[in-house]
C-alpha cells in the first residue's frame, strides 16, 4: 500500500507543487534576465529584489475579472487552457530528476515513474497541448486569435515532425525509449549521448525553442503582429493557464535536453574516476540535473532578449526545408554506423 | 456663353459641376482670365457673371463690388492696388473672423532685375499663353495657370528635361472668400535632379472642377484628398476621392476661412453665454 | 477485477463518444469527441499491456490526424446546413448498408475470436515492454505487407496533393 | 473546389505596433496582403486651423505637437519660413546652435525609430538599447531649454537661450557614446540572419517610382535617389560643415535601415563640426517686437529626420496671424506609399514596413 499509492502520490504531490513553483518563478527570471540583459533591473518593488513578485503576480491574476466573450463558445473556450496545461505538467511524470536514493531507510526513485515507453509519451502528451492552442484561438470567435492559433498548430505540428525525427536517432544510440534506460545508456558508454549525436541535439534544441512558441519562433504570439496570439481574448486565471503552460514547456524542454543529451542526474565524466574530479562525486545527481535544465532554461531567454523575430513562411521553411532533411539525415547515418560498428 | 449657362443654378453644390465633362467646364472661366492678361477690363465682366456660384458658403447680398477687385490682379499692377479696394468691399458684410480678410494673396511679378529661370522660358515657350501669370516673392517663383491647362503644364514640367519636375512636394490650397475664384490651389514642385522649385498655382471656384495631378505625380493622391477634405476644392478625376482626415460623414470643409474655429460659430460670437449655457446642455445630455 | 471495472468503464466512454461524435450538431465539437474517442482507446490498450500501441495512438490519431481535420473543420465554412437530398430515403438505404456491412464484420470478428488463439498472438507484456515484439512483427514476420501498406499510403498522399494543388 | 474566402482585418487603430493610432484594413489571402487602405485622422487636431488663429510666436509650440519626437526640428522649419517671409538674417552663433539641435533631434528621432522598428520585428533588446541613448539626448534637451519632448527651443530670427556653460561638453561626450553605441546597434541587427531575412527584398521600391509616390527622406535616400535638403538646399549652417549622405541600393528595408544608422553617425559628424566652430555672438537677429511679415506667400522645406518637412505660410501682412498656415507633413506623404509596399508581402512585414516608414501620427494628422 505504501509502495503502490502512498509514495507515488507524494511524489506527485512535490512535483507538481515543486513544478508549478518553478514555473512562476521561471516568469520572474525571465523578466529579470532580459532586464539585466537590456541594462534595466526588472522588478524590484515586490520583496527584495522582486522575489515576491511570482506572488503578487498570481494574485492579481485570480483576482481579474475572467471574461468570456458573448460570442464565443463557451465550453471550448474554457477547456482550451485546461487542454494545454495538463498536458504540460503531466509530461514530468517520465522525467528522471535522478537515480534512487536512501531516504529515511527506504530506496525511493526521484521520477513519478518510469514506463518503457516514456520518451514516446512525451512526445505525443505533448501533441495534446496543441488541441488548446487550437481551440483557444477558434473558441474566442475572433480574427486575430484564429489567424494566430492557425499559425501556432501548423508550427506545432510541423516542428513536431521534425523533433520525433531527430529522437529517433538518439534512441538509435540509446537502444530505449525509457528515460531512466536513456540515463544508464550513457553511464555505460561513458559519454554523454550529446557528443555523440551533436546535430540531433542543435536541432532538437531549434525545435523545442519552436515548440514551446520561444523567440526567434513566438509568431503565435507576437504582439506587433497578431496583438497577442491565440489567448488574445482570455483574462485572468485562464490567460495565465496559458502562461503557465508556455513555461512548463520550456522547463520540460530543457529537462529532456538534459536527460536525453546531457547525461541527467549524471555528473560530468560519468566514468573517470580520478581524484581531481571526485568532488563531482559530492555533488547529489538531482542537483546536477538541476544545474544542467537551469542553463538550458537561461539559453532560452538568452536568446529571446537577442535574437528578432522569424517571418511565417521562413519558420515553415526552415522546419520542413532544413530540420526535417537534416534530422533524416541524421537518423540514416547514425543507423548506418550503428549497423556497421 | 458657359457663364449665362451656369447662372440660373445659383446654388449648385460640387457635384452639379462634376456632371459636366472636365474639359469644357473650366474652359470658359479660363478664356476670361487669359483674355483678363491683356485687358483687365474684360476679366471683370467674366469674373462677375460666374460669381453667384461661389456664394452659397458665406451668403453675401449683393457683390459685383466686391468681386471686382477680387478678380485676380492683372500681370503688371502694382501690388497694392487692389487690396484696399477688397477690404472695403469685403469688411461689411463678413463674419468678424474674416472681417479684415484681403481678397487674395499679392502675388508679386518678378522685379526687372531678376531674370526668369530656363524652366519658365521653355514653359513660355512650349505652352504659350498657358501661363496666366509669373510671381516671385523671397526667392519663390510662382506659376498660376488656368484650370483648365493644369495637366499640360505639370506634365510639361514634369517630362521636359530642361525642366523635370518629378517630385511634388506639396498639394495644398488657401481660401479667400471674397474673391470668386475664391480657392488658390497651390502645388509645390521639385525637381531631384535639377534641384530647383516652383509652385503651380490654379484659382478655383466653389465647384469649378480642378483636374487631378495623380496621373502625373501620383503623390499628389493623398494631398489631393485633404485639399477636398479640408477646402472642399472640386478635385475630378482623382482615383479615390474620400476624406483623409475628418470623418467621413462630416458636414462641411473645416480648412475654409468661413467655418468656425470652435461651436456653432455666429452663436458664439452673438452671444457667447448662450453659447455656453447650449454647450454645457449639451456635455450633459451626453454625458446621459 | 479491477481491469474488468477499467474494460467496461473505458468500454462505456469510447462507446458514449462515438455517439456524441455522431449526434452532435457543432462539427468542432464533434471532433473533439473524437479526439477523446481516441484518447479512451488509447487508454484500453493500456490497460491490455500495449503501451507502444496507446502511446503511437495518441500521437498518431489524437495528436496529429485529428488536428488535421480540426483544421479543415476551421477553415471551410461549414455553417451552412447541408442540403436535403431529393429521395431522403437514400440516405436511410445506405445507412441500412453500411450498418449490414459493420454486424457482419462483427460476427466475423466474434467467429474468429472465438477460435483457440495462434502462438503469435499471445500477450505481448514481455520484459522489455511490447515495442520489440511490435518491431519484428512489422520489420520481420509482416516486411511485405508492411511495405505495401506504406507504398499504398505514399501513393495516396501524392495523388491528394495533385489532385488538390491544380497547378504545381 | 475550395474557393478561399479573403479575410479582411482591422489592423488598428489600436494595435501595438501602429506607432499611434492608425488604422490599416487589410484584405489577406492567408497571410498574404491582397489589397489594403490606410484610414488616418484619428489624432487630427487642425493644427493648420488653429495656426492660423494664434499669433507668428505661439505657432512654434504648436509645431511642437505635430512630430513630437522631433520638435526642435519643426520649430526649426517654422522659425526659417518666417525669416524668409520677412527677410531676417539670423546670427551665425544661432545658425550653429539650432544646426546641433536640429542633428541631435535626428539622432533622437532616429534612436526611437530604430527602437520601435527592431521591436516590431521582435529584437526587443535594441528598442531599451536606443532609447537608453535618446534618454541623454533629453538630458541635453532639457539642460538647453527645459523640456524633454516639446521644445518650443527656437524663436523667429534666432533662439530664445544661448547654450549654458559646459553644456558643449556634455554633447561632446555624447557624441563619443553614440559613436559606440551605433556600432553596438550593428552588431545587434546589421548581420543578424534572421533580420536580414526579415529586411531584405521587402517592400522594394525603386528610385523613380519613390520619387514619384512622394516619399522623401532616409525612405527615398534607401531607394538610392541622392536627396537631402540639407545638402541641396542648405538652411541654417549645412553649408559650412562636411559631411556624406548615405545612400542605398535596392531601395527595401534593409537599405532603408542601413541608411538610416549611417545618418546616425553623419549626424554625430555635423554636431562635432558645429561645436567646434561654434562662433560667438548673438543669439538672436533684429526682430521686430511685433511680429508681422509683409504680405506674401513661400514654401519653405528643410530636412526633418522623417524627410521633407515644408512649411507654406501666406501672410496678409495686416494681421499678427499668419494668413494660411500649411504644413506639409513628411510623415504623412512617407505614409501614403505604405499601401503600394506591403501589397504582396505578409502580415509580419506590414509591420515591419509601417516601422520602416518611420511615420509618427500626430504629424500624419496635425
Amino acid at each position: 500500500m505504501l509502495d503502490t499509492v502512498v509514495i507515488p502520490l507524494l511524489k506527485i504531490l512535490i512535483l507538481l507543487n515543486g513544478v508549478l513553483i518553478a514555473v512562476t518563478y521561471m516568469v520572474l527570471l525571465e523578466r529579470k534576465v532580459i532586464a539585466w540583459v537590456q541594462v534595466r533591473l526588472g522588478p524590484m518593488r515586490v520583496g527584495p529584489y522582486g522575489i515576491l513578485q511570482p506572488i503578487a503576480d498570481a494574485v492579481k491574476l485570480m483576482v481579474k475579472e475572467d471574461i468570456t466573450p458573448t460570442r464565443a463558445d463557451k465550453w471550448v473556450f474554457t477547456a482550451a487552457p485546461i487542454i494545454v496545461i495538463v498536458p504540460a505538467l503531466i509530461v514530468f511524470a517520465v522525467i528522471p530528476f535522478g537515480d534512487q536514493v536512501d531516504l529515511f531507510g527506504r530506496t525511493v526513485s526521484l521520477y513519478v515513474t518510469d514506463i518503457n515507453v516514456g520518451l514516446l509519451y512525451i512526445v505525443s502528451v505533448a501533441s495534446i497541448g496543441v488541441y488548446g492552442i487550437i481551440l483557444g484561438g477558434w473558441a474566442s470567435n475572433s480574427k486575430y486569435p484564429l489567424l494566430a492559433s492557425l499559425r501556432a498548430s501548423a508550427q506545432l505540428i510541423s516542428y513536431e515532425v521534425a523533433v520525433t525525427m531527430t529522437l529517433v536517432s538518439l534512441i538509435v544510440v540509446a537502444g530505449s525509449l525509457s528515460m531512466v534506460q536513456i540515463v544508464r545508456a550513457q553511464q555505460d558508454a561513458h559519454v554523454w549521448f550529446v557528443f555523440l549525436q551533436p546535430v540531433a541535439f542543435v536541432l532538437y534544441f531549434i525545435g523545442g525553442l519552436a515548440e514551446t512558441n520561444r523567440a526567434p519562433f513566438d509568431l503565435p504570439e507576437a504582439e506587433q503582429e497578431l496583438t497577442g496570439g491565440f489567448h488574445t481574448e482570455y483574462s485572468g486565471m485562464r490567460f495565465a493557464l496559458f502562461f503557465l503552460a508556455e513555461y512548463a514547456n520550456m522547463i520540460v524542454v530543457s529537462a529532456v535536453a538534459t536527460t536525453l543529451f546531457w547525461g541527467g542526474w549524471l555528473r560530468p565524466f560519468p566514468s573517470i574516476q580520478v581524484a581531481p574530479l571526485a568532488w563531482l562525486g559530492l555533488v547529489p545527481g538531482w542537483i546536477w540535473f538541476l544545474a544542467k535544465t537551469f542553463v538550458f532554461l537561461y539559453v532560452f531567454l538568452w536568446v529571446r532578449a537577442t535574437l528578432p523575430r522569424y517571418r511565417y513562411d521562413q519558420l515553415m521553411r526552415l522546419g520542413w526545408k532544413v530540420l526535417i532533411p537534416l534530422a533524416i539525415a541524421n537518423l540514416i547515418v547514425t543507423g548506418f554506423v550503428k549497423v556497421l560498428l | 456663353m458657359a457663364d449665362e449657362k451656369k447662372d440660373p443654378e445659383l446654388p449648385t453644390p460640387p457635384e452639379a459641376a462634376a456632371d459636366k465633362p472636365p474639359s469644357a467646364s473650366p474652359a470658359e472661366p479660363l478664356k476670361g482670365e487669359v483674355s483678363r492678361t491683356d485687358s483687365p477690363g474684360a476679366g471683370v465682366s467674366a469674373a462677375a457673371p460666374a460669381k453667384p456660384r461661389t456664394e452659397p458658403p458665406a451668403p453675401k447680398p449683393d457683390n459685383p463690388a466686391a468681386a471686382r477687385p477680387a478678380a485676380p490682379p492683372p500681370k503688371v499692377p502694382p501690388r497694392v492696388a487692389p487690396k484696399p479696394g477688397a477690404e472695403a468691399a469685403a469688411k461689411p458684410e463678413h463674419k468678424p473672423a474674416v472681417a479684415s480678410a484681403p481678397a487674395g494673396p499679392p502675388d508679386p511679378p518678378p522685379p526687372a532685375d531678376i531674370a526668369a529661370p530656363v524652366f519658365i522660358m521653355r514653359l513660355h515657350d512650349a505652352l504659350p499663353g498657358a501661363v496666366t501669370q509669373l510671381s516671385y516673392w523671397v526667392g519663390d517663383w510662382t506659376i498660376i495657370v488656368p484650370a483648365g491647362r493644369l495637366l499640360d503644364v505639370g506634365r510639361f514640367l514634369r517630362d521636359d528635361p530642361a525642366t523635370s519636375f518629378d517630385f511634388c512636394s506639396d498639394v495644398t490650397a488657401s481660401d479667400w472668400p471674397p474673391r470668386p475664384q475664391r480657392f488658390d490651389v497651390v502645388y509645390c514642385l521639385y525637381s531631384t535632379r535639377l534641384r530647383h522649385r516652383v509652385r503651380l498655382k490654379v484659382r478655383a471656384g466653389e465647384g469649378d472642377p480642378v483636374p487631378s495631378v495623380t496621373s502625373i505625380w501620383p503623390a499628389a493622391n493623398w494631398l489631393e484628398r485633404e485639399v477636398w477634405d479640408l477646402f472642399g476644392v472640386h478635385i475630378v478625376n482623382h482615383p479615390d476621392r474620400r476624406r483623409i482626415l475628418m470623418p467621413e460623414e462630416w458636414q462641411g470643409h473645416p480648412q475654409r476661412k468661413d467655418y468656425p474655429l470652435e461651436g456653432p460659430g455666429e452663436l458664439l460670437m452673438e452671444s457667447p453665454l448662450d453659447w455656453l449655457r447650449i454647450r454645457t446642455a449639451q456635455d450633459t445630455r451626453d454625458i446621459e | 477485477m479491477a481491469e474488468a471495472i477499467a474494460f467496461y468503464a473505458l468500454s462505456v466512454l469510447i462507446l458514449g463518444f462515438a455517439i456524441l461524435v455522431v449526434s452532435t450538431r457543432n462539427t468542432v465539437h464533434s471532433v473533439l469527441f473524437l479526439v477523446l474517442n481516441f484518447l479512451c482507446v488509447a487508454a484500453l490498450y493500456v490497460t491490455l499491456g500495449a503501451e507502444f500501441l496507446a502511446v503511437i495512438q495518441v500521437l498518431v490519431y489524437a495528436g496529429g490526424i485529428v488536428v488535421l481535420y480540426l483544421f479543415v473543420v476551421m477553415l471551410v465554412n461549414l455553417k451552412r446546413p447541408p442540403e436535403t437530398h431529393q429521395d431522403p430515403r437514400r440516405q436511410t438505404l445506405t445507412g441500412f448498408v453500411l450498418a449490414g456491412l459493420v454486424l457482419g464484420e462483427l460476427v466475423a470478428i466474434a467467429v474468429y475470436s472465438a477460435l483457440p488463439p495462434t502462438p503469435t498472438g499471445g500477450v505481448a507484456s514481455v520484459q522489455g515492454g511490447n515495442v520489440e515484439r511490435v518491431g519484428y512483427a512489422l520489420y520481420v514476420d509482416y516486411l511485405i505487407p508492411f511495405e505495401v501498406a506504406s507504398m499504398l499510403l505514399l501513393v495516396a498522399m501524392i495523388g491528394a496533393i495533385v489532385l488538390a494543388k491544380k497547378e504545381l | 473546389m475550395f474557393d478561399t474566402d479573403e479575410l479582411v482585418i482591422n489592423m488598428g487603430p489600436q494595435h501595438p505596433s501602429t506607432h499611434g493610432v492608425l488604422r490599416v484594413v487589410l484584405k489577406l489571402d492567408g497571410e498574404r496582403v491582397v489589397d489594403s487602405d490606410v484610414v488616418i485622422g484619428y489624432l487630427h487636431r487642425g493644427i493648420e486651423k488653429l495656426s492660423e488663429n494664434r499669433d507668428w510666436t505661439q505657432i512654434i509650440l504648436l509645431t511642437d505637437r505635430m512630430d513630437y519626437v522631433a520638435a526642435a526640428t519643426n520649430n526649426l522649419g517654422y522659425c526659417e519660413t518666417v525669416e524668409k517671409l520677412m527677410s531676417l538674417e539670423v546670427p551665425r552663433r544661432a545658425r550653429y546652435i539650432r544646426t546641433i539641435l536640429a542633428e541631435l533631434q535626428r539622432i533622437a528621432s532616429h534612436c526611437l525609430w530604430l527602437g520601435t522598428h527592431a521591436m516590431d520585428i521582435g529584437a526587443m533588446t535594441v528598442f531599451l538599447y536606443a532609447f537608453r541613448e535618446r534618454e541623454l539626448i533629453l538630458d541635453l534637451f532639457e539642460e538647453y531649454c527645459g523640456a524633454r519632448l516639446t521644445y518650443n527651443s527656437m524663436r523667429i530670427g534666432g533662439l530664445p537661450l544661448d547654450i549654458s556653460p559646459g553644456w558643449d561638453k556634455k554633447v561632446r561626450e555624447f557624441c563619443t557614446i553614440m559613436d559606440e553605441k551605433v556600432d553596438d546597434y550593428e552588431q545587434l541587427l546589421t548581420n543578424n540572419r534572421i533580420w536580414l531575412e526579415r529586411t531584405r527584398q521587402v517592400g522594394v521600391i525603386s528610385g523613380p517610382e519613390a520619387v514619384a509616390i512622394g516619399l522623401s527622406g532616409p525612405a527615398l535616400r534607401g531607394s538610392g535617389v541622392a536627396r537631402d535638403l540639407r545638402k541641396d538646399e542648405p538652411y541654417a549652417a549645412y553649408d559650412e560643415f562636411e559631411f556624406d549622405i548615405p545612400l542605398g541600393g535596392a531601395g527595401d528595408t534593409y537599405d532603408r535601415y542601413l541608411v538610416r544608422l549611417e545618418e546616425f553617425r553623419q549626424s554625430v559628424r555635423i554636431v562635432r563640426q558645429a561645436l567646434d566652430g561654434l562662433p560667438s555672438g548673438p543669439i538672436i537677429g533684429k526682430v521686430p517686437r511685433l511680429i508681422k511679415p509683409p504680405a506674401g506667400e513661400t514654401y519653405h522645406a528643410i530636412e526633418a529626420p522623417k524627410g521633407e518637412i515644408g512649411y507654406f505660410i501666406v501672410s496678409d501682412g495686416k494681421s499678427t496671424n499668419p494668413y494660411r498656415f500649411r504644413v506639409r507633413p513628411p510623415s504623412f506623404c512617407n505614409l501614403q506609399a505604405l499601401p503600394r509596399l506591403i501589397k504582396g508581402h505578409l502580415v509580419a512585414d506590414v509591420v515591419a514596413l509601417i516601422g520602416s516608414l518611420d511615420i509618427v501620427l500626430g504629424e500624419v494628422d496635425r
